[in-house]
């Protein structure tokens, strides 16, 4: 079970109706697992994540709560302590800080601090992501910030497969798993979205294993190490690139922790290029962990200086125009590209 | 009641509601045939608070100025009871460089200093801000207050009680008030709390507690004005729930498929209730009532010019005001 | 009231302060002639429970180990009044391979699985956790309850109120009881909240609170019996407040010079006043008084010595346990 | 005012004496200026950050709080914006996550969502790191948090003479400062301390200016990047050192935000090897950061491997053995020094 299933399948989802059928298979298996979390019930989660859930489970296994991160997020965490498997849900990540105690200090530490003797098998998941507008308080993807704290796993799917299936990997680890899904990789009828945002799923249970990453397209010029919604941006550069005759390699890390170091390695070896895209603040966050990871092997791997492509440390503005300036564009990561190889 | 406060009340929830109608229209206007969010002139998440007016306009009624007042991510309707700048906002909202952000703020993040006017798309947390307002008047001597918006979701979250035992505690000038319009988006009241009535939780601090029980405008007005007197005096705190009414959904775009209410919505508009009243009291006619409102129409429609006819902010400033530019002084 | 319950109560409590006084000797004796906290056989911060034995002893004596119990990060009172294994939480305490979590707690956070015990260094963070429990509880159709100790000082933190409301609205089977000991680190009471007693906070959340005036521990006992007796019969929460006495200082090496009620706080000793209530009720004499103390010593004593018998964790394990052994079952 | 004063001075101060009087000078200074936390007044400050000040000024200006870190960071943040100057002091670092979304949400963005019309000018202080077996709640750096999320300024000094000039810099400074002060260099009665942890420190106001890092030993053969407590082990070891004949340079950051690259920089094209020393977390974080600045530069100033001595990415265990097998101590310094430098 624990590898993406090879079978052919031609059923399309979205990322959005893939994360919820990995839910319900898992609700199904196992009466342990729970839902819950802010709108998840009725609306079925503001981005989908959770729909057709409450009709199919009810009202005691999908809950809807109260404005209250801490104390539910808190409650999820009794009772994976004993031996349930929630997942909630913190709508936003922006919203970390309303709750970020339970979730670093509680959720990811219990288990160490027990000396090993208490498990918290519990997925909080959460969106995350920019690019429509919602302003510095509702954009932030934040997972630089969750990746730097010990104890929790951290996984990112940027696909409907990879969505299912490290869904039902999450839930049935024992450590606790922060599960970010991309607003813009949903496949939302409501908000402009990615043409790989809806695609081929398996109907049976699967999973994809936390902290493998993977080559999405090979190429032998530059190594592009990225996730989310950016794996899109970047492959659809690639795309381009290629018909100038330029071989882009995009590595699609889904997960940050822990962190696939060895496939990273292995195509910067290769390349002797690196580009970083990342839609997380640039500073103190993923892109400088790649390059460390990098540097503290052999900085020589690297034929020219690495570049990257990020939110160069301003708060999310609202304005389109604005916007689109720090976010990580297509003609961001092609002037990054270009840069790297003319170097 | 006066007879002047009583039309003012009026013409403020023309004013507001008239906005939001524009904003409503121009929002959904570039978003066809189908709804993008991150689509149009005016982009993003569009909390509306049609409904609600009667709260901003009894509340603020009582304040000048130099009062300060934070609101949560739906903001509008005390924005403009408080005198914040409507060209300055709507180009705000259009995101446009004449805005009181300059563009990077948008909706949930209108900042008017002149009005000291914020407000906070992160549920709760714009409250703890209106204490240090409150302070900074206590400390300088003055009779002003804070006043701190939030829904009735908002008061279940942990910044709504510590804010109210801070304020308590140190006598503050603030007012709280809780906008209670049944939903905390698609999580009816009943599914949030099992107080009834958020006027109960003042005893929890020790200030007065109480509930305007029918979105009455005037209702409203009694209660804060008792809540601002009692801040100016320095008897510190108070809180205020006023059962109001969400007219449309949580944002545009909401398919509000949650909701049983819908039938009974249109019948509770606070505003064609309020007419009728003052018309029978002989304060309103036809032909008052539609000045009032083509003032409103016209006052609108110039804001929303102002930010069209406004420069859109360019993408190289985007890096700009993350630190203030003279660091030291 | 049962007899043997009152002598239960009693030799709770001495087993508790007779702990206390060992860590107190283990915890300085290494730390001469210059304190150091971070020296001697049992380093960091130490928050003792002197004087607070009657919360502890009261409420747990109306659990079993199935039900859960929630600490903040003055435990230790708490965790033996509910049984937590005395060796491996003093082995803990002393940093050893053989404590509760093999050394990589410490004072702060214990965590027994058999007791479904659990404590937490932040400020009113372990309450949610007791909600979690009493949720898991409610679902398997038992009658467990969780129970969930903070300070005064806690109740004023959002934690506090949101876990009060969701309790109240789920109607989880949870007790909260807040420990008053007038202090939280040098803050008074008075300078933390404007309400005098907690117990009105249950008002805010419509469910029972109630303060106990006097340390007694007859008072908690009959407080709790009926708090836990409504959480077991599925009515939901309560909040119990008792004013109880810190008799030591914050932590150890708390110099207290803030402390203006340092004088009386001998004489509000609870041990000795119960001591005499149940000497003067025929229930102890000196002679059985000193088979109490004497047993709880060579309990105590039992679990120091295997707490320094028990080998100190190798540094190369230091990396261990942050994620579970299997991760996919 | 804004350098640090040359004038020779030989009173000495602990680091703790140094902040409260930087802190005492500005508010005798500026009557906006005022202190408010848990345990500020009569305490002094659990790390003894505010001593004396409420014998000074009294407690309408130093005030204790409920513990109530929302409220209080927040009341900072409004008073700030009526253009008041507060410092607030947030006891351990460690206990962000009950408040994180005033100060990252607000204090942090108000600034660039106004477009630059509000200003926030607050510092937050908070005692950070471990050493001394308080836990794994209570021993945190998180110096990479902060500094990972944009708009708010963070120092972190090491010593008494810096302690007070970024105090009074932060002060003085109209963006929000977060002002991390590590308990191991306070010079505590009764807590083992370095004893660089008291030292000379000029008695009139001065700044130390925000985002310079200081050299605080120079050496040919390898550059360490440090900040706080690990600066006086680096020294220690490199004075260890350069008895064996090797030339450690230790850079001391100072500040993370602004991060002054360029004199990592020089230093590392002088060395060509580079050791970064961090008491926060590894992955994701400072040592990451550090690298990706190097290697988006030039990787082959590197000749050989970095390598980074920091928290190995577990939260900070309880006994001796154990923290100290995760703290960054002099023995691991010196594996890593040597390390580099067999290479
Ligand atoms: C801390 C936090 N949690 C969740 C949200 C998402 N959210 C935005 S509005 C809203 C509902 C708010 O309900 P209420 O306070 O009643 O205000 P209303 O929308 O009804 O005006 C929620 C849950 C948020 N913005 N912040
Ligand atoms: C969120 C948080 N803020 C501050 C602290 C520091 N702190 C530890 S104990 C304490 C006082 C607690 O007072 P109270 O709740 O009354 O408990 P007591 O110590 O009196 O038992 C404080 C402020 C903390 N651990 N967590
Ligand atoms: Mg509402
Ligand atoms: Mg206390």
């Amino acid at each position: 079970m624990t590898a993406t299933t090879s079978a052919p399948t031609t059923r399309r989802l979205t990322t959005a109706r893939a994360m919820s059928e990995g839910i319900a298979q898992e609700m199904g298996r196992d009466e342990g697992v729970f839902v819950m979390g802010e709108d998840v019930g009725a609306y079925g989660g503001i981005f989908g994540s959770t729909g057709g859930l409450l009709e199919k489970f009810g009202a005691t296994r999908v809950l809807d709560t109260p404005i209250s991160e801490t104390a539910f997020i808190g409650l999820g965490i009794g009772a994976a302590v004993e031996g349930m498997r929630p997942i909630v849900e913190l709508m936003f990540a922006d919203f970390f800080g309303v709750c970020m105690d339970q979730i670093y200090n509680h959720m990811a530490k219990i288990h160490f601090e027990s000396g090993g003797k208490v498990r918290v098998p519990m997925v909080l998941t959460t969106a995350v992501g920019g690019g429509y507008s919602d302003g510095a308080q509702h954009s932030q993807c934040l997972w630089g910030t969750f990746a730097h704290l010990p104890g929790m796993k951290v996984v990112v799917p940027s696909n409907p497969a990879d969505a299912k299936g490290l869904m039902i990997s999450a839930i049935r680890d024992d450590s606790p798993v922060v599960y970010m899904f991309h607003k813009g990789v949903m496949g939302l009828p409501w908000m402009a979205k990615n043409p790989r945002a809806t695609g081929p799923v398996p109907e049976e249970p699967y999973g994809v294993p936390i902290g493998e990453a993977a080559v999405v397209r090979e190429g032998a010029d530059v190594t592009v190490v990225t996730l989310s919604l950016s794996v899109h941006h970047t492959l659809d550069v690639a795309e381009e690139m290629s018909s100038r005759g330029v071989g882009v390699e995009v590595i699609d890390l889904r997960s940050l922790v822990p962190l696939d170091t060895a496939t990273v390695l292995n195509s910067v070896h290769k390349t002797g290029r690196l580009v970083i895209v990342d839609e997380d603040y640039q500073s103190f966050g993923l892109s400088g962990e790649i390059a460390a990871r990098v540097a503290e092997v052999d900085p020589r791997m690297l034929r020219a200086p690495l570049a990257r492509v990020a939110v160069p440390d301003v708060p999310i503005p609202y304005a389109r125009t604005l916007e689109q300036a720090v976010l990580p564009t297509r003609e961001r990561i092609t002037a990054a590209i270009d840069g790297v190889l003319s170097q | 009641m006066d007879s002047d406060i009583r039309v003012e009340l009026y013409r403020m929830m023309v004013l507001i509601r008239t906005y939001e109608e524009a904003i409503l229209r121009e929002y959904h206007a570039d978003k066809q045939p189908v709804f993008d969010i991150g689509a149009g002139l005016v982009p993003g998440e569009m909390h509306l608070s049609a409904g609600q007016e009667p709260v901003a306009a009894g509340v603020c009624a009582h304040l000048g100025s130099g009062d300060a007042v934070t609101a949560p991510h739906r903001p509008h309707h005390v924005a403009i009871a408080h005198g914040v700048n409507l060209d300055a906002m709507t180009a705000e909202i259009f995101g446009r460089e004449t805005g009181l952000g300059r563009g990077r703020g948008g909706h949930m993040h209108l900042f008017d200093p002149a009005a000291h006017f914020s407000c906070s798309g992160i549920i709760a947390e714009g409250m703890p801000a209106a204490l240090g307002q409150a302070f900074a008047f206590q400390r300088r001597g003055t009779d002003r207050v804070a006043v701190a918006f939030a829904g009735e979701g908002a008061a279940n979250q942990g910044a709504f009680h510590e804010s109210l035992n801070l304020a308590a505690l140190w006598k503050l000038p603030v007012v709280f008030v809780i906008e209670d319009n049944d939903w905390g988006i698609s999580v009816p009241r009943s599914a949030s709390t099992s107080v009834p009535s958020n006027g109960v939780r003042g005893a929890a601090y020790d200030i007065p507690g109480e509930r305007v029980p029918d979105n009455s405008v005037e209702g409203v007005h009694q209660a804060a004005g008792r809540a601002v007197a009692r801040a100016r005096a320095g008897q510190g705190p108070s809180l205020i729930e006023v059962h109001t009414l969400r007219l449309w959904g949580h944002f545009e775009g909401d398919p509000q498929a949650y909701r049983d209410d819908l039938d009974g919505v249109p019948g509770r508009d606070p505003i064609p209730t309020y007419e009728s009243t003052l018309t029978e009291a002989g304060l309103l006619d036809p032909e008052r009532i539609s000045k009032i409102h083509e003032d409103a129409s016209v006052r609108v429609e110039q804001a929303i010019s102002f930010a069209k006819d406004s420069p859109i902010p360019s993408g190289e400033q985007a890096r700009d005001h993350v630190f203030a530019q003279e660091a030291h002084r």
